[in-house]
């Protein structure tokens, strides 16, 4: 209880500590970071939270990243998680990937595995049937 | 090769609680540092992402007992590469772990969700990204040094 | 008044060479920091503003006889409030020199341009912009301590 | 000699040590500094290099501020100083002055005594008769 009243505290400084917003467009969820960047100090939240919408039913998501600005190999690796979890790239798209974020992606290859779209439109659009 | 030494500009030195809420604050400083002393925005993003990995190993395992120690990051922007000091005094990195980071990480299979690395990718990604990258234990203290050269450095003569 | 303890979010320390030539860093460090830690583009301004006419005066003044000193520069961000300490060995600044910068130094008259000013505004300027100014020099160690509000502030009551 | 040389070398670094251009438009030069900062590492050299040229005989002056995204008292001082040597704001219009560089101005009250226009065709033919 003491914790959960500290957690609260927090949440309502300054910073928005939001992590994501979730849309759902049919069979599609998109999730949307809050945050510029996706370090350790968020990777691990990240990865559960949308882990555990994926363990709930979950099956197509959009991954927008409009808001991220920086991404990391913990940050990667979350997104890797999920895309094992939600079992390839035909249940996940990403979209709105910036260049800075892209550079990673280049970095480490998985440029091959995830399917980046310019727009939320198209990556929607790539996950219905 | 260019003969003539390198000239300091700018030396800065930078000091942070060994907290992971504080790496956001040393990848933007290391971004707009290397951006305004004219390296491009791709360099200064791979620069960023080269402390920010750098920084995080120090907290998740140099400093792993020793929560509030600090970390010491220094940069020093010389006319044709920037120098980058990581520094602590926490538990040294294994000597072999920089060697190990060959980037063979990345040699997964596309088509195999099972190869695809979650993890272990951050040192291959530092030394892709870095010109130069040299880890020495000294008398407790840890210093991960990073260099990256300065792209439009053409080789001038000397007149 | 928010009767709750401030939660330190980040704190950040900088160490420079007391050089001119380093001020350009230490602005736009400061920037960068306060419009990520929530400030907005104005007050971020204010704020460079503020650190890098103290930080001009250490060096202009303070370490005119120690020109390779060092000055540093604390950011601890609160919740609701911004710390910084601008801190240097060098020679004390006089005592009534941040009294007497009461900004009557902007009550120019504006049609005749012999009263207009060309000095003499950065104490003035730091103290227009920052909602505390403090000077303390002990040891030999000479402190000047900002203090600038978060202005979301919003005087919430605990539950 | 030798310190001449050094300039030089700095001058070709990674830095873009320029520190103005200028341009003519009839009897008016257009002075814009190539620096991000006018701080006090800048300020006197800009102010000499400014007077030098009312010295040598320009009379109507157009800064334009374009690149400049932060000045502190320092450089406000220098171009009070230039706005002194060239005789008041008959004589002298800045343009394309950013939120960061007006707001110093208007801390400082500058902003009643400097003709600050949006753009330098304005700034331009505010001072042809
Ligand atoms: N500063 C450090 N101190 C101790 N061990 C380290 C340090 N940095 C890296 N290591 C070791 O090197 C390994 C590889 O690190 P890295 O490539 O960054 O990947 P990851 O951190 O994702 O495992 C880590 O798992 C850890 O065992
Ligand atoms: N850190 C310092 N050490 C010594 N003297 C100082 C220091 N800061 C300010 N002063 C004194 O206070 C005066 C006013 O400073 P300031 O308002 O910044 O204007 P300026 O530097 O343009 O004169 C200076 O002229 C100087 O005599």
């Amino acid at each position: 209880m003491t914790l959960e009243n500290i957690t609260i505290k927090l949440n309502v400084g300054s910073k928005k500590m939001e992590n994501m917003t979730i849309k759902h467009q049919g069979a599609v969820a998109i999730i949307e970071p809050q945050r510029k960047r996706i370090d350790a100090s968020f990777a691990i939240k990240f990865r559960e939270d949308v882990v555990a919408l994926v363990e709930q039913g979950q099956k197509k998501l959009v991954l927008n990243m409009t808001n991220v600005e920086f991404i990391d190999s913990s940050g990667l690796g979350a997104v890797v998680s999920i895309m094992k979890v939600i079992g390839g790239n035909q249940n996940l798209t990403l979209c709105y990937v910036k260049d800075s974020v892209l550079a990673v992606f280049k970095l480490t290859r998985m440029d091959k595995i995830f399917i980046i779209l310019p727009n939320e439109e198209e990556a929607v659009a790539r996950l219905q049937p | 090769m260019n003969s003539s030494p390198a000239v300091a500009n700018s030396h800065i030195k930078l000091t942070i609680e060994g907290r992971l809420a504080n790496i956001g604050m040393v990848g933007a400083v290391t971004r707009i540092l290397s951006s305004e002393s004219g390296f491009s925005v791709m360099s200064s993003t791979e620069i960023e992402l080269a402390v920010v990995e750098a920084v995080t190993n120090v907290i998740k395992y140099g400093l792993l007992e020793l929560p509030s120690s600090d970390v010491e990051l220094s940069l020093t922007y010389y006319e044709q590469y920037l120098a980058i000091e990581i520094s602590d005094l926490g538990i040294p990195m294994p000597s072999q772990a920089l060697e190990d980071a060959d980037g063979s990480v990345f040699d997964y299979l596309e088509h195999d969700m099972d190869t695809w690395p979650t993890s272990g990718m951050g040192l291959s990604l530092i030394k892709a990204v870095m010109d130069r990258v040299e880890y020495s234990s000294m008398n407790g203290r840890n210093t991960l040094r990073l260099i990256k050269l300065m792209e439009s450095v053409d080789a001038t003569t000397d007149s």
